[in-house]
């Protein structure tokens, strides 16, 4: 085996050290090393778009991105968004609008779709679309994942006008 | 997958036939061809390194000539198998005087790609198979220049 | 009851551990001590197996075992079979050659596994694949479906005389007659290719084997968990119940993880065992291209007979179907075909005959819409032919030839995919095509915008199709519902679940009964220790046959809550009702009982239970349909296209579906949704290229084209209720209506779209360089 | 699917990257965006035993305006910055147009202009817009560094200048003279497929509203970008009109391509949609030319 690269970064806020082969994906070392299995493994060439995590707030491939090369970065899983009793409002607004099915691609659909809003607050269809185009999903025809992110961009800017309490 | 083309050499056809019956320059000239051993009338075998760009592939190839009409036409049978899948290619070779000592060569033939290489690179296959065709008979032209200013 | 939760916009139980990540799938099963495999596959179609070398493979380091067919020994078996053929058909052929666990004698099509490597991680696994040698002796591949039956053609099969795998004859009336009385008879030959199902999650196997307690523990990405465990204890030489199969969250089914078994569905567990160590095998992408079930390939000599006014008199289809390299699944896909090829219409005279094609091949098992949407898009196109013939508008072409509402239930003499007689329930097919009709402006867009359109040198079209989708098949499923004392219920049920929201359907089944919150139902599906009678999820047939099961489980404790509540209230029942968790008298709102009490009092401690009673507030039921239910639908389509570039742009899609009483609206538009998007993928942008050597070209999600986001037009989903008398729920399947009429309905717009050029379009899918060559009259294929 | 073993390197400045390429010759890849890299590794096609990583040196990533009015760019800057750059669009408005057509947004946030132009991809926009916007490449390597021309360093598939000891570091892009206007159109079966076949085409006109220049580069359309020299020639000097820009067309995609054929498309049908894309970017260029007054 080659040599060991002692990794040290952070998942969800949680910072791992880690001695990890160079080879081994991203995606395979959230998953089965950090056991956060809420990343899905597609396609493992970089079109399905399942396994999209944030790494320093950006939308990528982990299946295409080293584990190694997250060194010193920072990583955001669907874990990190939200918690089943306190859904992110992106999370709220798929379950509203059943944009989920059998939740294999919505992971990486999620995590892209919250650094997408972050940029662009009051999306068109089209520009949700195109925002989508990279990840894949077979059971929803992505119309009702249109939709949860068009009712999500309207939830979050209520709540952003409204003034906290 | 068909391929057909020709390729016009610079040298007289008696030539250019002595160096097809040549192995060692058949191993020039087949691109990325590493070695070559004579395993049987005009049947060889060698490993042949074919790289595009960052994809390489180490091949365990043979080479054979047959239905040779000397000094006119043959048949060149190329097969390698490798990590990344295998390849057949099978080419008949027809060749005619041009006058002015240059050789008319028309080939047509059928390329098999198979494996990891034809499940996921088909749509690179064309040109690579293209360019090898055109490298090695660039090279056998060089080789036949060379070989025919040197008489 | 107060209201009813039937037919309400529900939102789902199963979403937010879906969202959040905490839902298990296969994969994401961890056990201390697991090993990995990976598999060596041929890179040959057709190949003579004559050596591997695996020394090598074994000797790396974190290697722990390498295993080929010869290691198996006498546990080296074919699969079983899975699906029998008609017994009660006449002129039936068949020839059962099912998938091996590892190649021993030769390789049948691409990708067949050769050798399996066990090692401590799956990077190394395939490390070692790559060390082992293999002699292989290329034969010619048998890829052609037509060419595969003519003589001298190599074989798939050395045994057999032929490729040929089965052949099936059935009709009804007399064709030949009807022809002799035809004003017009129309002949074609229709090409269908094949697709992929291509679910998100590939397949998946994980299997621990407890030798301490003497029991094997399966997690497997099937849908049909029951099948599966049955299956592996017999070939193991277990009981059942040392076997446990868990199908947990699956992210997708679409058919291919129906089919039972996969080599490796019958090897992780056989090694776990050998090994005494838990073992994990998850496909890849490249592997499910070629290791996991694919389907539609088919080619129709198919011949209409009509009278002068449009009325089919008659129709005879003679076809190919590819079952690739095995036929485990028997002639489901093409009994499928046979009766969908008559579509919605009242056709006296059929006739049909299929053979059935062994290629060098991946296998063929249903893929969502099952042999449907071939003999859909079969009928439809000799419609639109006719009605150019004839001069007649193809909306009233097919009117004229509709089922009538009053000739329900409607007998059609042949025999469906579950070997029962095909009889159309029930059904009132005008009024749902004529909504669609009006949905997408059909009169308006044919009148004004059409031809304005083409003033302006614009190419759209317009088309419309009908059709049946045959579901909710037997031969049956069950459901244990029991209240528990927390006053929770607890549903067990046998099917799987891949995505259809049956946590949520199936708790709003119950809830109804019992007057509880759909949250406070928890459904277990999909594992044999909960429940361990029952089939699986296909056909279309969850929410109809596990559905009424449940129902019919979820009634009798009904009935058990308000006997035990009318003895504690001291209340008649006809004065009680339930609600709210709550047992209660109507208008005395201190009279009442909660169900969790009522669940301890039926379970007692101390005293005696009566003779003749059971304890608990509990009851298992099953339901088996008589025969299937017949949904019926219509898909409308406004498409423009490019006539320089050939591309295709869809504007509008509609689609109207009559699947009986609806359980869950917004569940409903996600399936039709997700289906329609699939026939989309099969009309125009999905297909395996397979060479003529059985290669296939286009093993990734980059060069095989699944519709994405910016792909997808806008569903308008409109519905009409037929209830079905097959159930006490009145449901239908609605699973594959989205994926059927979709190739019928794109090539009939198309066509549309293009009538000045009068191209006939015969094949599916279509591409737009395959339209550049229709279009420009180059036969070039 | 997971990649074979290799040793890896993050160096944090260019000498050290040229000094490990150095010592590990054709044994090391370099790592870039690796956005299709990866994927090849995962598949095994590629199997390097080194692979030098890029992405911990900070002075590759940048966007600077140079005094003449062009712009340099840094090897390792993302497709994502190219595409929400302001001088980007303002000063290279066909490379702001080329850059959304790549991949997927994720492989956008992640791919970057070196890597793209490096790998060689016929197909790839960037490669193609280089070519057409007169790029200029710094090559480094131990023996110091060069300069060569967008059109001089694409060889073949896949296939550059660059030795394997050196690194592509920076892009100059010399300013558009005035009165040009630029277009890049697609064919692709999906929106961010690779394209069946695409032209970058670029427009310059002289006082009298004459094509003083009309330059087209083609993606998949050869084994490198494919620069329409003879559609040019035919072009240049005449009034831009549709029968002018209809005749470079044909010629274009008659005698300055060599399409493939592969399972989307046949050469000739990618010859057919070279000459129909060829007509309407030299249209669009033209009009955005003349905009420019």
């Amino acid at each position: 085996m080659r040599k060991l690269f002692d990794l040290d970064l952070k998942v969800n806020g949680t910072r791992h050290e880690q001695a990890v082969e160079p080879r081994t994906l991203l995606s395979d070392f959230l998953r089965h090393d950090l056991g956060l299995t809420g990343t899905h493994v597609g396609c493992e060439h970089g079109v399905c778009g399942a396994c999209t995590v944030l790494l320093d707030g950006e939308p990528v491939r982990s299946c295409l991105l080293f584990a190694v090369q997250a060194h010193g970065h920072s990583v955001i899983t669907v874990e990190g968004l939200g918690a089943i009793d306190q859904l992110h409002p992106v999370q709220e607004a798929f379950r509203q609008a059943h944009g989920v099915q059998c939740g294999f691609c919505t992971p990486g659909i999620l995590t892209t779709v919250v650094a997408f809003l972050a940029g662009n607050p009051d999306p068109s269809e089209e520009e949700i679309r195109e925002a989508l185009s990279g990840n894949l999903c077979r059971c929803t025809g992505y119309q009702h994942i249109v939709d949860a992110v068009q009712l999500a961009a309207q939830n979050m800017k209520t709540a952003h006008e409204q003034p906290a309490r | 997958m068909r391929i057909e083309g020709q390729y016009s050499f610079d040298g007289p056809r008696e030539v250019l036939w002595e160096l097809l019956r040549d192995p060692k320059v058949l191993a020039a000239c087949l691109p990325g061809t590493q070695s070559m051993r004579q395993v049987g009338e005009r049947e060889y075998e060698g490993e042949i390194g074919v790289r595009v760009g960052p994809i390489s592939g180490a091949f365990a190839g043979q080479l054979s000539v047959t239905n040779e009409v000397p000094p006119a036409s043959c048949t060149l049978t190329v097969e390698g198998k490798g990590k990344v899948g295998f390849l057949k290619g099978i080419g008949n070779i027809d060749m005619t005087d041009q006058g002015q000592g240059k050789t008319l060569m028309k080939y047509t033939g059928e390329v098999q790609i198979g494996g990891k290489v034809a499940s996921v690179g088909q749509r690179l296959f064309d040109s690579v198979s293209r360019g090898m065709i055109e490298q090695a008979l660039g090279k056998l032209n060089e080789q036949l220049q060379a070989r025919a200013s040197s008489r | 009851m107060t209201k009813t939760l039937i037919g309400q916009r529900v939102l789902r139980n199963e979403d937010p551990r879906l969202l959040t990540g905490q839902a298990q799938f296969v994969d994401d099963v961890e056990i201390p001590g697991l090993l990995h495999a990976a598999f060596l596959r041929s890179d040959h179609a057709h190949a003579r197996l004559l050596g591997m070398d695996v020394s090598a493979a074994r000797q790396r380091p974190g290697v722990v075992a390498v295993f080929t067919a010869e290691e198996m020994g006498d546990d080296w078996q074919p699969g079983p079979p899975l699906v029998s053929p008609p017994p009660t058909a006449k002129d039936v052929l068949f020839y059962s050659r099912r998938q091996v666990p590892l190649v021993k004698d030769k390789v049948r099509h691409a990708g067949e596994a050769m050798a399996v490597v066990i090692a401590e991680s799956r990077y190394i696994a395939e490390d070692a694949v790559e060390d082992i040698v293999v002699d292989l002796e290329p034969l010619e591949a048998v890829v052609d479906l037509e060419k595969a039956l003519q003589p001298g053609s190599h074989l798939v099969h050395d045994d057999l005389e032929s490729n040929l795998a089965a052949h099936l004859f059935q009709k009804k009336g007399d064709y030949e007659a009807a022809r002799r009385q035809a004003d017009l008879v129309l002949r074609r030959r229709i090409v269908i290719d094949r697709g992929a199902a291509a679910a998100m999650e590939n397949r998946g196997i994980v299997a621990q084997w407890d030798e301490k307690s003497q029991h094997l523990t399966v997690w497997d990405t099937t849908q049909a968990p029951i099948p599966i465990r049955n299956g592996l204890a017999a070939r193991l030489g277990l009981s059942e119940n040392q076997v446990r199969v868990i199908a947990p969250f699956i992210g997708g089914g679409f058919g291919p993880k129906m089919m039972m078994f996969y080599p490796e569905e019958m090897l992780i567990p056989w090694v776990a065992k050998k090994l005494k160590r838990p073992i994990k095998w998850i496909e890849d992408r490249r592997e499910n291209f070629y290791a996991t079930t694919q389907e539609r390939g088919q080619i129709h000599d198919v011949e209409i007979a009509l009278s002068r006014d449009g009325h089919i008199l008659g129709l005879k289809d003679v076809f190919l179907h590819d079952t690739g390299a095995y036929d485990p699944y028997g002639l489901t896909i093409p009994l499928n075909t046979q009766c969908h090829a008559m579509g919605p219409y009242d056709i006296k005279n059929y006739s049909t005959e299929v053979s059935v094609v062994f290629t060098n091949k991946t296998l063929v098992t249903p893929v969502r819409g099952a042999g449907r949407p071939q003999g859909i898009f079969v009928i439809e196109r000799l419609l639109d032919a006719a009605a150019k013939e004839l001069g007649i508008d193809p909306v009233e072409i097919r009117k004229r030839n509709l089922i009538p509402a009053d000739a329900f239930p409607y007998e059609h003499g042949i025999i469906d995919q579950a070997f029962s007689p095909l009889i159309l329930d029930s059904g009132n097919y005008w009024p749902v095509m004529q909504k669609a009709l009006d949905m997408i402006g059909y009169e308006k867009f044919v009148r004004e915008e059409q031809p304005r359109l083409r003033k302006e040198g614009r190419y759209v079209g317009i088309g419309i199709t009908p059709f049946i989708e045959s579901t909710g098949v037997g031969p049956y499923e069950g459901a244990r519902v029991t209240v528990e004392a927390s006053g929770k219920i607890h549903v067990a049920t046998g099917v799987g679940t891949q995505g259809q929201g049956h946590f949520t359907t199936f708790a709003q089944v119950v809830a109804e009964q019992l007057g509880v919150a759909v949250g406070d139902v928890r459904i277990v599906s999909g594992d044999t220790a909960e429940f361990h009678w029952g089939t699986g999820t296909f056909a279309s047939r969850g929410a109809v046959v596990a559905g009424n099961a449940i129902h019919a489980a979820a009634s009798i404790v009904r009935r058990k809550v308000l006997e035990l509540a009318s003895k504690q209230l001291q209340t008649p029942q006809e004065e009680l009702e339930l609600e709210g968790g709550m047992a209660r008298v109507a208008d005395i709102p201190d009279k009442s009982i909660s169900l969790g009490e009522l669940a301890s009092l039926a379970n007692p401690l101390r005293g005696a239970v009566e003779p003749g009673t059971e304890p608990g507030l509990e009851a298992t039921s099953y339901f088996g349909p008589r025969y299937g239910a017949t949904a019926f639908g219509a898909h409308a389509m406004i498409l423009e296209i490019d006539p320089e570039t050939m591309m295709i742009e869809i504007k509008r899609y509609v689609t109207v579906e009559d699947c009986g009483t609806v359980l869950n609206p917004l569940i409903l538009e996600g399936q039709i949704h997700g289906g329609v998007s699939l026939g989309i993928g099969n009309a125009y942008y999905e297909k395996l290229h397979f060479d003529e050597n059985g290669q296939l070209l286009n093993a990734s999600f980059a060069d095989y084209l699944i519709p994405s986001a910016t792909e997808m037009p806008r569903i308008e989903v409109g519905h009409m209720e037929t209830r079905s008398p097959l159930n006490e729920l009145g449901t239908k399947g609605v699973g594959e209506a989205g994926t059927i009429p979709v190739p019928a309905l794109f090539s009939q717009a198309v066509e549309n779209a293009l009538a000045d050029r009068e191209l006939e379009i015969l094949e599916s899918p279509l591409s737009p360089n395959r339209l550049y060559e229709l279009w420009s009259g180059k036969e070039a294929r | 699917m997971k990649p074979a073993p290799f040793d890896y390197y993050a160096p944090t400045t260019v000498e050290q990257a040229l000094a490990h390429l150095t010592e590990h010759g054709d044994e090391a890849k370099v790592l870039a965006g690796g956005q299709s890299l990866v994927p090849m590794m995962n598949f095994r096609l590629v199997q390097p035993s080194v692979l030098v990583d890029l992405n911990s040196i900070p002075d590759l990533a940048f966007i600077q305006p140079d005094e003449t009015g062009g712009l340099r760019i840094g090897a390792l800057t993302r497709h994502y910055q190219l595409e929400v750059d302001p001088l980007v669009a303002a000063r290279m408005p066909l490379l702001h147009e080329a850059v959304p057509k790549i991949g997927y947004p994720q492989i956008r946030r992640r791919g970057t202009l070196g890597g793209s132009l490096s790998h060689a991809d016929p197909s790839a926009e960037l490669v193609a817009v280089s070519v057409a916007l007169n790029g200029r490449f710094r090559l480094r390597s131990p023996r110091g560094e060069r300069w060569i021309p967008a059109q001089d360093f694409f060889i073949g598939l896949f296939t550059t200048v660059l030795e394997p000891d050196e690194l592509l570091v920076e892009v100059a892009l010399p300013p558009l003279p005035a009165r040009t206007g630029g277009s890049i159109l697609e064919v692709a079966r999906r929106r961010h497929d690779f394209a069946l076949v695409g032209v970058a085409a670029v427009v310059s006109l002289d006082g009298k509203g004459l094509c003083r220049q009309a330059r087209m580069v083609f993606l998949s359309a050869g084994d490198r970008p494919m620069e329409a020299h003879r559609a040019a020639e035919v072009l240049a000097g005449q009034a831009p009109t549709p029968e002018a820009f209809q005749a470079a067309a044909e010629i274009a995609a008659s005698d300055d391509i060599h399409p493939s054929s592969d399972i989307h498309a046949t050469a000739e049908f990618r010859r057919h949609l070279a000459k129909v894309l060829a007509r309407r970017a030299l249209d669009r260029a033209c009009r955005r030319a003349a905009e420019k007054e």
